[in-house]
């Protein structure tokens, strides 16, 4: 028990602090690698859950690929700073009412929150409680997904062609 | 560990990334934040799916994880083409409806 | 094979439609007159077969597919033959031959493609009309009725750059609008009183049914089919647009104005005559509206100057004469009258029209005279079409004009008998008017022999002047102003056939009182009498299982009258000749008395040669309020400011609240994203509060 | 709690694992060294020169020369680097080459001639989802060399960053299909198994290795592996005419040396990872079992020679060459292998 709690307790923690850091940072590239220290977080967390399936691909798809894209766009585009020009600071968004109200919104979903997971009953149980030897078997989450998923999974497959189109589309250079 | 601890650590990770798309001024950041905010979701997914005793949790982070590698190449497209056009990555530099 | 007889014409419209203006004329013009011809030939085989049943049983029928259905109504595209549509077939095919073939001659000074044009139109008009008589319900009919419309629009507004033909059609087309709306009227009554269309079932419906003594729903349904056919077949009040229709080719005149379309309304009452049958006071209101057609156009006739327009008032006249027929009952009469006039009036056309084409386009009396000479093909065609009209006794007209009013003497009708012998002389006399200043006397024509311009022709281009048929002018390249030269040979065939046909069409129905058997009534009164007897004699076999006995309703023992009927035509007859002989008189004998006479009676001439004032009237009371009413009302008033005003008003009201959404729709991701989120807090809100 | 820790530390499988760990990390840097000599004296053999031969006995000694010089050589860092990065990338680079050999079996399960109670297998780690795992730790590599380029502040480096970044998510797609197919004809994502898969001969001579059935699939992987460790010819991230040396061109010392060493592991990591794949690992005849791992270097050797001779053999590609090999040809040959490989195994009721 106190070797999971460790774990947990330290995985969570590189998320977090991972995950703040990404908002934080001003430089985008430090943003990237942050996020890729919390997804090594994240993985951790997925081993911890018995999913290391899960972890590997977070691995391999989000901080191999995703990641990789976006250090490749912020390199490409070499445009790290943010700029706050005088149009951006006078947006509606930034008026005293408005920052305001989104304050008053914050706290009223906090509030709604906490008030969930305090009603909530179960919440107190291991999450490890059912005992599944087959949980972490690539096997069994093959034969789930190519079943019960298979019109998902197709869907899925459909909307990656779209969206590499779209990529295709968007990024080429207009022909003027 | 208890369900309620991921599912604190998991909503604790989505407010980190939804502040981040209010608080940034980088389209490349606010993109981040929102993957923040889907990882979250992520893990909350792995959590119940782990409770269960079912693999479907981690199907569902599957598709997550796919939506989230369609929504990151057609963003950073997007993010690409509108540099080209404004030199800026400012989220408020492209409110107008056409140009 | 009955479907063929239509759908050979609309072979025929759709390659000269779409392939016209590639094939040169002689292809286009030879195969629209191929496929009237061949239709021709299956309609002759059709009708011989027909012939070949028991008398009682005479019907073929073809249900094509099914129209319609709702509910338990259902309506077939069917198409029948018996006997009254025989005659019909017969009529548009045959005389629709003969003048596709004489427009390949008289139309040969087009362009290929306009050339090509015409003759789309003229088949297509022949298959509408085929369909309109082959058509085994009211809808079929209305298909074909509103087809021919169609191409008459079309075919009198042929030379479309002229305004007065495209006026003329647009008239054409408006008037007849006012009459098929009535007929679409009449049509829903039907469905709605008959639950049906076909024309076998209402027939037995009817039947059952008591006469109408008061005015009631047969009454209705039947005064509203007239309405139609007083716009199709020009008669009071929906006449005027016929002799403005004169501005189409000639053989458009013959063969639509003349020999078939008109005479639409006329088939249409026959058709249905066991409805009108229940319905005596729309059949007096038909009798006396034919009646009066019959005079008044006849009077106009007489005063008019362009070659074309005489016979258009002639034209109008004789439909006057055959809705009289159907008004006093005498449905065999009005049909044989239909199925006479189509030969003479045809042929008095394409005469006129072979008089135009010798003169280059002069269509003005005044401006001929004595081409007797020049043109004799014409000239003896003419003269016989023109007794014939006249009831000169042993020629078509006589035996049908004199039909008529013996049936209309015998059912009592004494006064309307008296406008008919009135309406018959004036028929002779125009008629020999028109023969006598443009065949006899001196020669007025432009490039006549020198000197014999009179003055009569100096004072000459009257209201409608001879240059309505400016088109016509254009034949005077390549000729010259040579001689009048007689009509070329698919003319002449067409005329002479014509000719024989108003001689001797007659004779199919000599009456009784003559010796004769009466073929023609015999063959039609089956039709007109008898209702359900030809239900099943599609199938020869179930001929027998015959509900009741086809006997006619009323027997008349044809001798019984022999002796009046005699009296009757002779005194047609002396009038008929007496026409002639005025007109003799008046015309080439004497041509000062006219002259005098309209000096004398200027109210009366003026009156006269401005028919009646009626389009004039119509343009005061009908057309120029609609126009104020129009432009004021509904243009400047309704349109302008109710549909305009909403129009403006949606689109202020868009805009309006535009400005406020506009507030939300910034374009700014994190307002989205800000909306996204107080969305996100309201739902859960709502799930926890539930 | 400490005798307890002290018990499980001094255990002889403890010990065992340690020993093996030690193995790997060590044998992985002489690895290294051996691979410097080995290709200068290789290139010199394909170019007709001697190569080094003045330190120590023919040269031998020349890596320890070059590891010395390396150390003391003044570490340079240009002013407008990102410092923190610039020190990092090397730093991920080799340890993401250190950590993918980590799940690679290079021999049989041994008892080490019973000094052990039970036998252990011989590697770092036996991870059920070996092949992802190091598929996974190979794609972090990536980010050392994009890092180094961009954190250089330098044109050259940006451009090799960015071309490597490009090549290696190009080449990935292609290499993951060589692995699936294996993996789905052995039907197990662990090294181990799969190697144990290939077991047995054909006809009685032929080796049940996966290279004959999967001969499309091992050119793919080959080109893949080579493309990834950014090898001639496809090393176009350092490539000297173009791009100075790429994106280690600010480099120098000891983080050029990481550079240098992670791209000789990782060479070392691809040819283990193929003999494993498709050469039967530790699988041959003649050699018993308990001495399988002798097969397994004489394989990797063969691999890693295979590896220098490409290099001096063939020349470089041009860079839209390289994406259109990439995506045009061994992307679909992958596809299609996959699909036939699938239909071959439902039709032999394979896995």
């Amino acid at each position: 028990m106190a070797t999971d709690a460790l774990l947990f307790y330290s995985f969570a923690a590189v998320t977090v602090i991972g995950s703040l850091m990404v908002v934080t940072q001003k430089n985008p590239v430090y943003s990237v690698l942050s996020l890729i220290a919390s997804f090594f977080g994240l993985a951790g967390l997925y081993v911890v859950l018995e999913a290391p399936f899960v972890a590997v691909a977070q691995i391999i798809i989000y901080a191999g690929a995703i990641m990789v894209l976006f250090l490749f766009t912020v390199m490409l585009l070499n445009a790290p700073r943010e700029d706050a020009a005088e149009w951006d600071r006078s947006h509606p968004l930034y008026r005293p009412m408005a920052v305001r109200i989104g304050a008053a919104l914050a706290v009223l979903l906090a509030l709604e929150l906490g008030w969930a997971l305090s009603r909530a009953t179960d919440l107190g149980g291991a999450v490890n409680a059912v005992e599944n030897p087959t949980i972490s078997s690539v096997t069994l989450l093959g034969e789930v997904l190519f079943t019960r998923y298979m019109f998902a999974f197709e869907v899925t497959s459909i909307l990656i062609i779209a969206a590499m189109v779209g990529a295709v589309v968007l990024a080429r250079k207009r022909e003027e | 560990m208890p369900l309620g601890h991921y599912l604190v650590l998991s909503g604790l990770l989505f407010a980190i990334g939804t502040a981040g798309v209010f608080l940034r001024r980088n389209l490349i950041t606010l993109l981040l934040s929102v993957e923040i905010m889907l990882n979250a979701v992520n893990l909350a997914f792995v959590a119940f799916g782990r409770v269960q005793g079912t693999v479907d949790g981690q199907i569902i982070t599957f598709f997550v994880m796919t939506v989230a590698a369609a929504e990151a190449a057609v963003g950073l497209a997007l993010v690409i083409a509108l540099f080209r056009h404004r030199e800026s990555l400012n989220p408020e530099a492209f409110t107008s409806l056409k140009w | 094979m009955l479907a063929l007889i239509p759908l050979l014409p609309f072979g025929g419209f759709l390659v000269n439609a779409f392939l016209g203006k590639r094939l040169p004329k002689s292809v286009s013009g030879g195969l629209a007159t191929l496929m009237m011809v061949l239709s021709f030939a299956i309609a002759l085989m059709q009708v011989l077969a027909l012939a070949g049943m028991p008398a009682e049983s005479r019907q073929i029928n073809q249900t094509l597919f099914t129209w319609l259905t709702a509910g338990d109504f259902s309506l077939d595209l069917a198409l029948r033959l018996d006997a009254l549509s025989a005659v019909m077939i017969l009529v548009v095919t045959g005389i629709g031959s003969l003048i596709h073939l004489y427009s390949t001659s008289y139309m040969h000074e087009e362009t290929d493609a306009e050339f090509a044009r015409f003759f789309s139109y003229l088949n297509l008009f022949c298959f509408f009309m085929l369909m309109l008589v082959l058509g085994a319900n009211f809808l079929v009919m209305f298909v074909g009725w509103e087809g021919v419309g169609l191409c008459s629009y079309l075919l009198i507004g042929y030379y479309y750059e002229k305004k007065s033909a495209s006026d003329a059609a647009n008239k054409a087309f408006i008037v007849n609008r006012v009459g098929d709306f009535a007929f679409i009227l009449g049509t829903l009554l039907t469905v709605v009183t008959f639950n049906s269309l076909d024309f076998n079932t209402i027939a037995m419906a009817v039947k059952a049914m008591p006469e109408e003594a008061a005015f009631g729903t047969l009454s209705l349904i039947t005064l509203l089919l007239f309405i139609g056919a007083t716009g199709k077949s020009a008669q009071i009040p929906l006449y005027v647009w016929l002799p403005d229709a004169m501005e189409g080719p000639t053989p458009v005149s013959a063969l639509i104005h003349a020999a078939t379309m008109v005479t639409a309304g006329v088939y249409m009452i026959g058709r249905n005559a066991m409805l009108f049958e229940h319905a005596p006071m729309t059949l007096h209101i038909v009798a006396i509206i034919g009646a009066a057609t019959a005079l008044f156009a006849g009077t106009i006739g007489l005063v008019q100057n362009d070659i074309k327009r005489v016979l258009a008032y002639s034209t109008v006249s004789q439909l006057g004469y055959m809705f009289l027929a159907m008004g006093v009952g005498a449905y065999g009469a009005g049909i044989f009258h239909l199925y006479t006039h189509a030969f003479f009036k045809a042929c008095l056309f394409l005469g006129s029209g072979a008089v135009i084409h010798a003169l280059h386009g002069e269509q003005d009396i005044r401006n001929m005279g004595g081409l007797k000479k020049y043109i004799p093909v014409t000239y003896w065609t003419f003269v016989i079409a023109s007794v014939a009209i006249a009831g000169v006794p042993l020629l078509s007209g006589f035996f049908s004009k004199d039909e008529i009013l013996f049936e209309t003497f015998l059912e009592g009708h004494q006064v309307l008998w008296g406008i008919g012998i009135l309406t018959s002389l004036l028929t002779a006399t125009y008629m020999f008017r028109l023969v006598h200043l443009t065949f006899h006397g001196e020669e007025r024509f432009h490039g006549a022999p020198a000197g014999a311009e009179t003055a009569a022709a100096g004072a000459h281009h009257a209201a409608h002047g001879h240059d309505a048929h400016a088109h016509d002018t254009h034949h005077d390249h390549g000729h010259g102003h040579g001689k009048p030269h007689d009509a070329p040979w698919p003319m002449a065939a067409a005329l002479i056939v014509l000719a024989v046909g108003s001689i001797v069409a007659g004779y199919v129905n000599i009456p009784h009182a003559l010796g004769g058997h009466a073929g023609l009534h015999e063959w039609l009164t089956p039709v007109f009498n008898v209702t359900n007897c030809g239900e099943v004699s599609t199938t020869g076999e179930l001929a027998g299982m015959m509900l009741e006995p086809c006997t006619p309703v009323e027997e008349r023992n044809p001798e019984e009258h022999a002796g009046l009927e005699l009296t009757l035509m002779l005194v047609s007859s002396l009038i008929a000749i007496a026409g002639i002989g005025l007109a003799t008189y008046l015309w080439l004998k004497h041509r000062e008395i006219p002259a005098r006479l309209a000096a004398q009676y200027p109210g009366v001439h003026r009156l006269l040669l401005n028919k009646y004032y009626v389009d004039e009237v119509y343009d005061a009371t009908i057309v120029q309020p609609i126009k104020v009413v129009s432009t004021e009302g509904l243009w400047r008033g309704f349109d302008v400011k109710v549909v305009d005003g909403a129009v403006n008003g949606a689109g202020y009201l868009v805009s309006g609240f535009s400005i406020v959404l506009r507030l939300l729709q910034n374009g700014s991701v994190k307002t989205y994203a800000a909306s996204i989120f107080a969305g996100a807090v309201a739902v859960l809100a709502y799930y926890l509060w539930r | 709690m400490i005798s307890g820790f002290i018990d499980l530390m001094t255990s002889p499988m403890t010990i065992a694992y340690m020993v093996i760990v030690g193995i790997v990390f060590g044998g992985l840097q002489i690895m290294a060294a051996v691979m410097v000599y080995a290709e200068r004296k290789v290139a010199a053999f394909m170019q007709q020169r001697v190569g080094p031969y003045r330190v120590g006995p023919q040269g031998l000694l020349q890596p320890v020369a070059d590891i010395l010089k390396l150390f003391f050589k003044e570490e340079l860092r240009p002013k407008a680097a990102d410092a923190f990065l610039f020190s990092l990338a090397p730093i991920i680079s080799v340890t993401a080459a250190y950590l993918a050999f980590a799940p690679i079996p290079f021999g049989a399960p041994t008892d080490f001639f019973g000094l052990l109670p039970e036998k252990i297998a011989i590697q770092v780690a036996d991870v059920n989802v070996a092949i992802l795992v190091i598929f996974a730790v190979a794609s972090m590599g990536v980010y050392g060399i994009v890092l180094a380029g961009w954190a250089s502040n330098s044109k050259y480096s940006l451009l090799g960053g960015l071309r490597s970044s490009a090549q290696m998510i190009s080449y990935e797609l292609a290499y993951g299909m060589a692995l699936a197919t294996v993996v789905m004809m052995a039907g197990s994502l662990s090294l181990r198994e799969i190697v144990d898969a290939q077991q047995g001969y054909w006809f009685g001579f032929i080796p049940q290795w996966y290279i004959f059935p999967q001969l499309i699939g091992f050119f793919v992987f080959a080109c893949a592996g080579i493309a990834e460790t950014n090898r001639a010819p496809f090393d176009f991230p350092e490539a000297e005419q173009e791009l100075v040396a790429g994106y280690h061109t600010e480099y120098s010392s000891m983080r050029f040396a990481m550079f240098f060493m992670a791209e000789y592991i990782n060479m070392v990591t691809v040819s283990a990872v193929a003999t494993n794949l498709y050469l039967g690992g530790w699988h041959g005849p003649f050699i018993p079992p308990e001495y399988g791992w002798i097969w397994f270097v004489i394989k990797l050797a063969i691999l890693l020679f295979i590896y220098l001779w490409l290099r001096w053999t063939l020349p470089r590609f041009r860079y839209d060459q390289l994406m259109a090999f990439g995506w045009k040809v061994l992307l679909p040959l992958a596809t299609i292998n996959l699909l036939l490989t699938a239909a071959g195994v439902l039709y032999f009721g394979g896995y």
